[in-house]
């Protein structure tokens, strides 16, 4: 019944929102009293992810995504297209395997519907899904649901600038708020010095202990803009198993309809 | 032999109070048999549900499972362990767990998935006999599922309507399928009731594409009159690389619930036989103390106060065992005929209910056992050759002629 | 007085099954008993005259013939009738007394007052009037079981006369009790039958009782034998 | 007349038989009190218990609460309820309560259950069984917008401890998922597995304001009265103020935890039929003692018959009888019934060895201690069904002694 959950909240950003990684910079002003161990890091802490930030953001985004997960009771591959508009809309759809193809879900604001094709119907999110693996893999629905509040959450500050495994990195610590929604004690970030490109998030609980790790590699130019293109999320409590995510292709700033993200849409096959 | 021929005659003789005092016992003893079997048959009822519905005798998990349950804990080679387990004198069943969700309009809910043997499942357990509205499971109906009680009232389903069950199925895809509720079931246990969603085990096995391994072995014993520990020992011999519990293990709340109705069951009986006691004592007392100057003629005619004692303890034995055949007669039709014809308090109580997690019947059977004839009979000659003591002492004890002209 | 007797029995039968034989207590008997009398009903055991006293005092249905007390045919009677007839104009004296063990002398006198519902004070009046005349005054708050059989039989006679009933029959009234208390007991009778008028019917086959009586019946085998009135 | 001073009488004559024939009343008296207070007690007990597990013994509540409690549902003005509430005599309490499921994670591992949200300044000990059953900490304050009193089960599943962050995801009223931070303020645990694994005490006001609810929105009101069978009465009180709000219902314990009136219902029918079943072999008894003592005295029946006595006076005379042993039984049973009462309503027998402190049954904890509670109905019921018993018992023999003629009397004897 405990099945582990994962909030993978930066690669639902990547995944699902399409912009703004930590949603900071946009929100920096809405939380100026958060407190903060000294105003000139905390300030370049911002600057830098605000910059990271600007990696995904866009006002809309479409992609294909292949999905790669393996456990200890199986491996499996999907490929899946993704829209995204705004902050606050996301669809996704399967396109193979062929068992699940056209199974799709559609986040907006804090809602999250999945489509059935097999059994042609909807099914609206409850708070008692939300512990259920998303489509297998390392992520729980509440992953997904949960994300785009991480900018109010989290409070930014470099806890380390220097060469780190032969490469220049800037190391950022994220405390969530006293009064955050989220259970992380604290998520500690690198990124590469040149760029500013992501290399490894980890999270850890309240007592201090690890309990995953994400991996950015693969820098590529997607729809002209240079990311990581290749995501693996590794859970310390079940060795041998991760979650990788692999960007096809990624464009930015379509002209997206609103009604795609809409319940009928999400029944079109 | 003359003290019984003495004995006979006697009770032949005052007849109206010997009838008054053998129908007074047997009445009480009648009643003992019924109340005795109306428990035995609410103790057979809550171990019937308990026992005979969801726990089974014994379960056989993989190793981890119950601890924590998931859909990749299975037993192996299931085909095997059923095989082995039949030419061991034991009975069973395989059942496949699942956790899921299932909507119906916009209600829903977090589930049990369960899959059935259909063919195996009705020889460990009765829950196919348990359906409160519409059918049990059939082999040939691949989309119709049996709900729990609460479940149908909390998705708002009936028989006949349709629900989609989404699960993640063994390879980690999304399992989805619409079925139709086939039937609900009564009460069973607050888990089945609230979260119980049972299928075909093909159904189960092709939605949650797990060909093959099951979570869970319901055996019971070939033998009913086997030792439960021995047979757990047993078992667990067998199957050295598995979880074996027997439904004690499983429920030691409930275990220790039904310890403590059989010593309920024994103290009811006390009680009662104290007030019987007291009546027979009345009556016994009144019958000897009324015959007094009867007995001082006889000690006068040289009747040693030993014959004497003998001879009333006699005749209230002869009377004991009158009354003990009349409540035969009277309670064991009785609770018979109650063992076929339940007392239904359904009209009184809306609601079923649960003690520690087991559904209670509103409907009571008399279960006619051993213990429930014997136990009452038991006490009726024990309370009876009790009550006797005090006044045949005093009749033997006492003077001939204080006793012809006695009062 | 007008002049129907009090008592009549026309040619009354009674018959009584016991187990599969079939005993006739009383054979085709008649008599009349008239107000005032002081007689007695004689003859050896089982000669019927126990039979003829309940059928007379309404305890007892004839199974031929008809029993008659002023007038009144006791066949027609319901069973309140009867038990009020046996209240207010019966007084009945048994062989063994039969008090109640568990009322003192006073209360078994009272006893058929208080079933006439005569008021309380007015009862007490009445008995200790009664109990006095008997001689058993002091003894009153006595229980039967504190008594002599002399003086149970006088409770007896208090309480079979005390409600001034028509007839008083006395079934062997003097069997269970010694000569000298026998003589006292019949001398009381013999005075409230002349002093009060109360009428007397007894059955006995004491010589002694037969000696007082002013009517002798004599019974032999439940039929009336010889009928001797004397001065 | 003195018919009834010459039953009294009649029965002390034969004091060894009467007193016997008494005592055997006595001890139905003795064990109707035995059997009908251990339930009154368990009852009440148990009724009380689910009430202080959150609905209380009266809820008013959203007429659809109780089918289906989902969150959308609520009590626009509980404030105004839970005045009117406290006006009526008997009642000891209300409280404010938001009640629902949800999603609770601490650190890496989450469980779904149920919360009660409750105003902390209004909330005691006596009327929430979770204040009572602390077992670290303490409550959350006034002033403690964050805190949260959780099951030691949940907190052992989620590993959590004092000051420790959880983080609760429920539906709110438009359906959406909203989620807040609370820390571990106290831990409490009932006995009951499921229940210190389940649920959840969280401050109403930061429930409030996640779910978005007006500012005296509230799942219920629940009702505590002093004496839970008031709770009919009190709710035809309470639903005469809003005959006119269809958006109001007031339940009863009994509508409210159907689960529970189904298990009382059951166990105190199992529990009369016992009564019953014992009752009738003490009435055999005691008809069985006139029936021998009638024998007895048939001759004493002919001559009083014989003196004029009526038929119905002889019946009446022994159903007199038959009184006064129902009289002499009842106050022979208050003798033997009244240290043994006392006893077990003060002390009691403690069960927890033999069953365990975790059984619960209709979903409330049992108290494993057995003790005595009696209502004064019960009390009167117990001595109005022993004396009709007794009298019932003289039934036969009074007509068996009325029937026969006196003729037939006389013979005996």
């Amino acid at each position: 019944m405990n099945r582990v959950s994962l909030p993978a909240c930066i690669l639902l950003v990547l995944l699902l929102a399409g912009g703004g990684i930590f949603g900071l910079a946009g929100n920096a002003a809405a939380v100026p009293s958060a407190p903060s161990p000294s105003p000139l890091a905390e300030q370049e802490a911002r600057a830098i992810l605000l910059e990271i930030d600007d990696l995904w953001r866009a006002a809309s985004s479409q992609g294909m995504v292949r999905m790669q997960v393996k456990t200890a009771n199986y491996t499996r591959t999907m490929r899946m297209e993704m829209w995204s508009k705004g902050k606050d809309k996301s669809l996704v759809r399967i396109v193979s395997p062929l068992k699940e193809k056209d199974t799709a879900s559609l986040k907006t604001d804090n809602t999250m519907y999945t489509y059935l094709p097999k059994t042609d119907r909807t099914i609206r999110l409850t708070s008692s899904m939300m512990m259920s693996s998303w489509m297998g893999s390392h992520f729980t629905n509440d992953d997904l649901v949960k994300e785009s509040r991480l900018a109010e959450d989290y409070d930014p500050r470099i806890s380390f600038k220097g060469k780190r495994e032969g490469r220049e990195i800037i190391e950022f610590t994220l405390l969530p708020h006293p009064d955050a929604a989220v259970v992380w004690g604290r998520i500690v970030m690198s990124v590469t010095a040149q760029g500013h490109l992501p290399l490894i998030a980890t999270y850890y609980d309240e007592d201090n202990v690890l309990a995953r790790t994400i991996y950015f590699s693969e820098v590529k130019n997607m729809g002209g803009r240079l990311l990581p293109a290749l995501l693996k999320v590794v859970p310390t409590d079940k060795p041998g198993e991760y979650t990788e995510l692999v960007y096809e292709s990624l464009r930015f700033d379509l002209d997206l309809p609103e009604s795609l993200f809409s319940l009928l849409e999400l029944r079109r096959r | 032999m003359q003290i019984v021929f003495f004995a006979l005659r006697n009770f032949n003789r005052a007849r109206t109070r010997t009838w008054i005092t053998v129908g007074a016992m047997a009445f009480a003893c009648a009643i003992m048999i019924f109340y005795a079997s109306l428990l035995e048959g609410w103790l057979a009822g809550m171990e019937k549900n308990a026992v005979g519905m969801e726990l089974g005798e014994f379960q056989v998990h993989a190793h981890g499972f119950r601890a924590d349950p998931d859909l990749y804990k299975r037993i192996g080679g299931e085909e095997e362990v059923l095989a082995l387990l039949g030419r061991e004198g034991f009975i069973a069943a395989p059942r496949l767990y699942a956790s899921g969700l299932a909507a119906a309009g916009n209600a829903s809910s977090g589930i049990e998935l369960r899959g059935v043997d259909l063919a195996r499942e009705p020889r460990v357990t009765a829950l196919n006999e348990h359906v409160w509205q519409g059918q049990w499971l059939a082999q040939e109906d691949r989309s119709g599922v049996v709900l729990g009680r609460k479940l149908a009232r909390i998705l708002g389903l009936g028989v006949g309507d349709e629900v989609v069950v989404v699960a993640q199925a063994a390879d980690g895809s999304t399992a989805n399928e619409l079925f139709r509720v086939r039937g609900i079931l009564k009460s069973v246990a607050e888990g089945v009731d609230r979260s119980g969603f049972l299928m075909t085990s093909a159904a189960f096995r092709t939605m949650m594409i797990v060909p093959q391994g099951a979570q869970q072995i319901v055996v019971k014993r070939q033998q009913a009159t086997e030792d439960l520990n021995q047979a757990t020992i047993r078992l667990a011999r067998l199957l050295p690389n598995h979880e074996v519990r027997n439904w004690r293990q499983l429920q030691p709340v409930l275990a220790r619930l039904f310890e403590m109705s059989d010593v309920s069951l024994v103290i009811m009986l006390l009680i009662t036989y104290v007030a019987v006691g007291i009546l027979t004592l009345n009556a016994l007392l009144m019958s000897v103390f009324e015959r007094i100057p009867e007995f001082g003629v006889m000690k006068a005619l040289g009747f040693s106060p030993g014959g004497l004692f003998a001879m009333i303890v006699m005749e209230s034995m002869l009377q004991v065992t009158v009354a003990v055949c009349l409540a035969v007669a009277v309670g064991l039709p009785l609770s018979f005929y109650f063992s076929s014809h339940p007392i239904d308090f359904s009209g009184f109580v809306q609601s079923s209910s649960t003690i520690a997690g087991v559904a209670l019947d509103a409907k009571w059977y008399c279960v006619v056992t051993m213990n429930s004839v014997v136990l009452p009979v038991l006490f009726l000659y024990l309370v009876a050759g009790l009550a006797i003591l005090y006044p045949a002492l005093k009749a033997a004890m006492l003077k001939p002629l204080d006793a012809i002209y006695h009062r | 007085m007008n002049n129907t007797p009090l008592v009549q029995l026309e040619n009354v039968s009674r018959i009584y099954q016991q187990g599969k034989v079939q005993v006739s207590a009383v054979t085709d008997f008649s008599f009349t008993v008239q107000g005032g009398e002081f007689s007695v009903l004689c003859g050896p055991s089982g000669s019927g005259k126990t039979t003829i006293l309940n059928l007379i005092g309404a305890l007892d249905e004839p199974s031929q013939g008809r029993v008659l007390l002023e007038g009144r045919d006791l066949a027609e009677l319901g069973r309140g009738d009867l038990a009020r007839l046996r209240r207010d104009r019966i007084g009945f004296v048994f062989q063994s007394y039969n008090l109640n063990p568990v009322l003192t002398a006073c209360e078994n006198a009272e006893f058929v007052l208080a079933l006439q519902n005569v008021p309380k004070a007015l009862r007490r009046q009445r008995v200790m009037a009664v109990l006095a005349e008997v001689g058993m005054a002091e003894l009153a708050q006595r229980r039967p079981d504190e008594l002599s059989g002399g003086q149970q039989q006088r409770v007896a006679i208090a309480r079979a006369i005390v409600s001034h009933p028509a007839i008083v029959l006395a079934d062997e009234p003097t069997a269970n009790v010694d000569s000298a208390t026998a003589d006292a007991i019949l001398e009381l009778m013999e005075r409230l039958n002349h002093e009060q008028g109360i009428t007397f019917l007894f059955s006995t086959h004491d010589q002694r009782v037969m000696a007082r009586a002013h009517r002798l019946i004599h019974l032999r085998d439940g039929r009336l034998e010889h009928d001797e009135v004397r001065g | 007349m003195q018919l009834a001073t010459m039953a009294w009488r009649t029965l002390m004559r034969n004091k060894r038989r009467s007193v016997i024939t008494a005592f055997s009343v006595a001890f139905g008296v003795l064990l109707s009190v035995t059997f009908t207070a251990s339930g009154d007690y368990a009852y009440t007990n148990m009724i009380n218990t689910s009430a202080v597990m959150g609905l209380g013994h009266l809820s008013v509540e959203h007429p659809d609460y109780q089918d289906t409690p989902t969150l959308d549902k609520r009590l626009l003005d509980a404030k105004a309820v839970q005045e009117m509430a406290l006006q009526i005599p008997g009642v000891t309490g209300a409280q404010v309560r938001i009640m629902g499921q949800a999603m609770f994670a601490g650190g890496a591992k989450s469980v779904g259950g149920a919360f009660i949200a409750i105003d902390p300044a209004q909330e005691t000990p006596a009327h929430n069984i979770f204040l009572r059953t602390l077992i670290a900490g303490q409550c959350f304050s006034a002033d403690e917008e964050h805190g949260v009193v959780v099951g030691a089960k949940m907190a052992e599943k989620l590993n959590l401890r004092l000051g420790k962050k959880l983080v609760f995801t429920m539906t709110d009223t438009d359906g959406e998922l909203v989620s807040e931070l609370a820390r571990v303020s106290g831990i409490f645990k009932t006995g009951d597995d499921s229940v210190d694994g389940s649920v959840v005490i969280l401050p109403l006001a930061l429930v409030r304001k996640g779910l978005g609810y007006e500012p005296n929105a509230a799942s219920l009101v629940a009702i505590f009265l002093d004496d839970h069978r008031k709770a009919e009465s009190v709710r035809g009180m309470l639903a005469r103020f809003w005959t006119q709000n269809k958006e109001i219902a007031v339940l009863t314990w009994q509508e409210s935890q159907p689960d529970l009136a189904g298990l009382i219902g059951v166990d105190r029918l199992f529990n009369y039929l016992l009564q019953f079943l014992v009752g009738l072999v003490i009435a055999a008894g005691i008809m069985n003692t006139l029936l021998m003592s009638v024998m007895e005295r048939r001759r004493e029946f002919g001559i009083m018959m014989a003196l004029g006595m009526m038929p119905g006076q002889v019946v009446r005379l022994v159903l007199l009888e038959s009184c006064w042993l129902g009289i002499l039984g009842l106050i022979l049973g208050v003798i033997i019934t009244t240290p043994w009462f006392l006893y077990m309503a003060t002390v009691g027998i403690d069960f927890s060895g033999q069953i365990g402190e975790d059984y619960s049954a209709g979903g409330v904890l049992v108290d494993p201690v057995m003790k005595f509670r009696l209502y004064r109905e019960s009390a009167m019921w117990i001595a109005g069904a022993v004396f009709s018993l007794t009298i019932v018992a003289g039934i036969f023999p009074a007509f068996k002694a009325g029937r026969t003629t006196p003729v037939e009397n006389l013979k005996q004897g």
